[in-house]
């Protein structure tokens, strides 16, 4: 098989997820956006283990890590995501501004302030 | 003695002996049930009995009871006599879509019209059906059974003392009159 | 370099991409398929679907696995990905916002910028790698990632990895019992009349100053 | 030929699927009933009630398929299917006598069959959130819950037997396994089986489809064939965990009978071991949801962990 088949497949999961995380809003679908990217490093892992052949198989091992992070990753983002729409109300990222700058929370507020000052207001 | 599990397993043994053990099970179609005496059944009507005096249909807290009568003039057997009038029955019908089974009827009976049967199996697919009309009660009757016996050492029922007494009386007159 | 001796495979490739083997087809139409999949999953809106076709997409990157050989690791990526992570997903979906039908607030405004980026990158990303592995040919010789061989590497030479890792996995349990403790003695419960502090109700978007929202929000956060 | 082999285990692997679970079913219904004091389904087929499910089935095929206004239309009419589906997949690779009497030898089986009943749970998840019904999406988030927390004790008993073999293939571990391992891994299979009946949602773990408080769970509101699925999976799981607790941990074909007819025993085990899943369905109370997860957290991990402890200490003791 050609290398450059799950190469190429990987680079292109890779923007994918890049896009998901830029794109997103909702904190759980970034959360997805950086599963697709961690599985393009993945496949990129395994393609290269199966390339190269080491004595060490590191690309499988590393793959393995990989999942292993991801699954702990998921769990504490998860945990986090949760416990940020208890207290504020929303899962929304954009909205969780409460270290930003003060204009930076003024304009964010008054574009939409009914919700803002909701979710701050029972934090 | 008080393992911790033991009463898991014990329930575990409950269940298990239950199954070995022969079901309760009332097979009914194939097998008829055993009904107690005085089971209420179905409501049979000996019109011979009914006077038209709508007690039942009054009595009864549901209203399923429908009676329909006229009044019939007697010629007078004695000319001196007034003529007399009496109810004659047209219908007598029950609801047994409404019929709640509280025997009230049965009890206000003071002519002893109405009769409980423990026949059971009168299901219809068309609930008008349920609406036994009087030979359909008259019918019941038949499955009527004999009244429980009584209790060793009770009262003799009132009407068969009376027919006794007189019977007796009549024999009494019978065997005086030789004497 | 021993790795590369072993690989031997950067020489002239002798063989074309225009005659693809078996396992090539397969592999390109699983990879359309995945693709496809991450595409909707990170432009739908509606939440869950996305999330599904997450679970598409990761299954057929499972398949890849197993076209390359990766017996062991696409199992685990059935399990862990498909089994854990994805239920874990869907699990915070629906116990946050995740209504049946469309979010009209999935994307963020700079959407494009987002599109942009990621554009560019792909083409970045796909024009090196095509360059720099046009020629590579994987042998996909069976029993490269059985789980017997897989093991044997993990034990033998990934072991202080490992071990640091189930050290991880043990601080993130701890991490997200942590977190997800609930704080009923912390969190006071939101008092009926701070909720409606002063809030222009009805009134036109000019009244909405910074001043008349921002001091509870700020005092607050 | 060799594809024709491959054809014709598939398709044995599907008639198992499809008659197995029936099988279950009857004797659940009989058995249930006897253990009531009551008889069961009588007049279905003439003898005891022998078709009482096939009736059941016309009966399902007969009705509508419904779907709520409200509804994700096609996530609710996939879920069915993605429950479904991943017990066949396992049945298709548990093997049921020596000399690969098996439907498809997977090198990695036990890692293959945890992994693919894992992927039933998201199917549960669909119907629970695409009805648009709270009790659904409750029971979902319920089924969900449970499914996580009790896939990991599972993992660990499995990996006991597996570390007790030295190999991942299911086949091979029934190769190894010897009746001292009865007692040896008591423990994991006690486990197994345990967390196996809870990622049924079988009585006592039914929590998720607790009829009194939440209807039906995530099954609410299905109706007919789709409804069936349903079913069919559940009892497609009895017959899919027995029968792995046979392999691992009962010792599969393993038998006083010679081996050619090794796989009688693994069906007998198989049927046994369904036998005491509707036992212990018909004299246990459901656990409350705290409870659950409280018996999934402390009591199976930890004994599961043990379970690994002890086979890993007499693993290296005997190989010494």
């Amino acid at each position: 098989m050609h290398l450059a088949y799950p190469a190429v497949l990987a680079a292109l999961l890779f923007s994918v997820g890049v896009y998901g995380v830029l794109a997103r809003r909702n904190a759980v679908l970034v959360l997805m956006s950086v599963e697709l990217m961690l599985n393009a490093v993945n496949l990129n892992l395994v393609a290269f283990d199966a390339w190269l052949r080491d004595a060490l198989h590191a690309g499988q091992a590393l793959t393995l890590f990989t999942i292993t992070i991801a699954a702990a990753e998921i769990g504490l983002g998860l945990a986090i995501v949760l416990l940020v729409f208890r207290t504020r109300g929303t899962p929304d990222i954009d909205r969780l501004t409460a270290l930003g700058d003060r204009v930076a929370e003024r304009q964010n507020s008054a574009d939409d302030s009914v919700d803002a000052s909701k979710g701050q207001a029972v934090s | 003695m008080n393992l911790p599990g033991s009463g898991l397993a014990k329930g575990l043994a409950v269940t298990l002996r239950t199954m070995t053990k022969k079901t309760v099970t009332a097979q009914y179609p194939e097998v008829q049930p055993h009904l107690p005496p005085r089971s209420r059944g179905v409501i049979g009507l000996l019109e011979e009995n009914c006077t038209v005096c709508m007690l039942c249909a009054r009595e009864c807290p549901d209203w399923c009871i429908y009676i329909d009568s006229h009044k019939e003039t007697l010629p007078a057997v004695d000319p001196n006599a007034r003529a007399r009038t009496r109810n004659v029955l047209d219908r007598f019908a029950i609801d047994f879509s409404l019929c709640m089974y509280c025997g009230i009827c049965i009890e206000v009976c003071p002519f002893d019209a109405l009769f409980w049967s423990p026949e059971f199996e009168y299901a219809e697919t068309d609930i008008l059906e349920l609406t036994h009309e009087r030979d359909k009660l008259r019918e019941w009757m038949w499955t009527v059974p004999a009244p429980p016996a009584l209790d060793p050492g009770a009262e003799e029922p009132k009407e068969i003392a009376a027919a006794r007494k007189a019977a007796d009386k009549l024999a009494a007159a019978a065997g005086g009159d030789p004497a | 370099m021993n790795i590369l001796a072993a690989a031997g495979s950067l020489a002239p490739a002798t063989r074309g991409f225009l005659s693809p083997t078996g396992a090539e087809i397969v592999f390109v139409l699983v990879g359309l398929a995945v693709l496809g999949a991450a595409v909707i999953s990170v432009g739908t809106r509606q939440l869950v679907h996305a999330a599904l076709w997450l679970v598409v997409a990761l299954g057929g990157l499972a398949i890849e696995f197993l076209l390359l050989t990766a017996e062991f690791v696409a199992w685990v990526q059935v399990l862990i990905y498909l089994g854990s992570v994805v239920v874990l997903v869907l699990f915070g979906l629906m116990l946050t916002k995740a209504p049946i039908g469309r979010s009209p607030d999935a994307d963020s405004g700079n959407r494009w910028v987002a599109l942009l980026v990621a554009l560019a990158a792909a083409g970045t990303l796909v024009t090196l790698v095509v360059d720099a592995f046009r020629t590579s040919w994987i042998d996909l010789g069976a029993g490269g990632g059985s789980a017997s061989v897989t093991g044997a590497s993990l034990f033998r030479n990934w072991v202080l990895p490992f071990e640091a890792l189930s050290v991880l996995l043990l601080a993130a349990l701890i991490g997200a019992i942590v977190l997800s403790r609930s704080r009923q003695a912390a969190a006071p419960k939101p008092r009926a009349g701070r909720l409606r502090t002063g809030k222009p109700v009805g009134a036109a978007p000019a009244a909405k100053s910074p001043a008349a929202q921002s001091p509870s929000s700020e005092r607050e956060s | 030929m060799n594809l024709l082999d491959t054809l014709l285990r598939c398709v044995a692997a599907l008639v198992v699927f499809l008659t197995f679970p029936l099988i279950i079913g009857q004797t659940e219904h009989k058995v249930m009933a006897h253990m009531q004091g009551r008889l069961g389904p009588m007049y279905a087929g003439g003898f005891h009630g022998w078709a009482q499910l096939v009736a059941d089935g016309v009966k399902f095929a007969q009705k509508e398929d419904i779907v709520p206004a409200g509804a994700d239309r096609r996530i609710f009419q996939l879920a069915p299917a993605v429950s479904l589906l991943p017990y066949l997949f396992v049945l298709l690779v548990v093997p049921v006598g020596p000399h690969g009497f098996v439907g498809q030898a997977v090198d990695a089986g036990i890692f293959f069959v945890l992994a693919v009943m894992g992927v039933g749970v998201i199917g549960k998840l669909m119907a629970g959130w695409a009805s648009a019904n709270k009790f659904s999406l409750l029971g979902g988030l319920r089924t969900a819950a449970q499914l996580m927390s009790y896939e990991l004790p599972m993992v660990l008993a499995a990996a006991s037997a597996a570390m007790a073999a030295g190999t991942l293939s299911l086949t091979g571990i029934v190769e190894a396994f010897h009746w001292w391992w009865l007692p040896w891994q008591a423990i994991g299979a006690f486990v197994f089986f345990t967390a196996g009946l809870a990622e049924l949602q079988r009585p006592p773990f039914d929590m998720p489809v607790a009829d009194s408080e939440i209807i039906f769970g995530a099954y609410t509101e299905y109706t007919g064939l789709r409804f069936a699925f349903f079913l069919l999976s559940e009892y497609a799981g009895i017959l899919v965990v027995c029968a792995l607790t046979t392999v691992l941990f009962l010792g599969g074909w393993h038998g006083p009978l010679p081996d050619s007819l090794g796989w009688l025993w693994t069906i007998l085990k198989t049927f046994a071991l369904a036998f005491v899943v509707i036992w212990l369905r018909v004299t246990y109370p459901r656990l409350r949801e705290d409870q659950l997860m409280r018996f999934a957290w402390t009591v199976l991990v930890p004994l599961a962990l043990v379970q690994l402890a002890l086979t890993g200490i007499i693993k290296v003791a005997i190989s010494q």
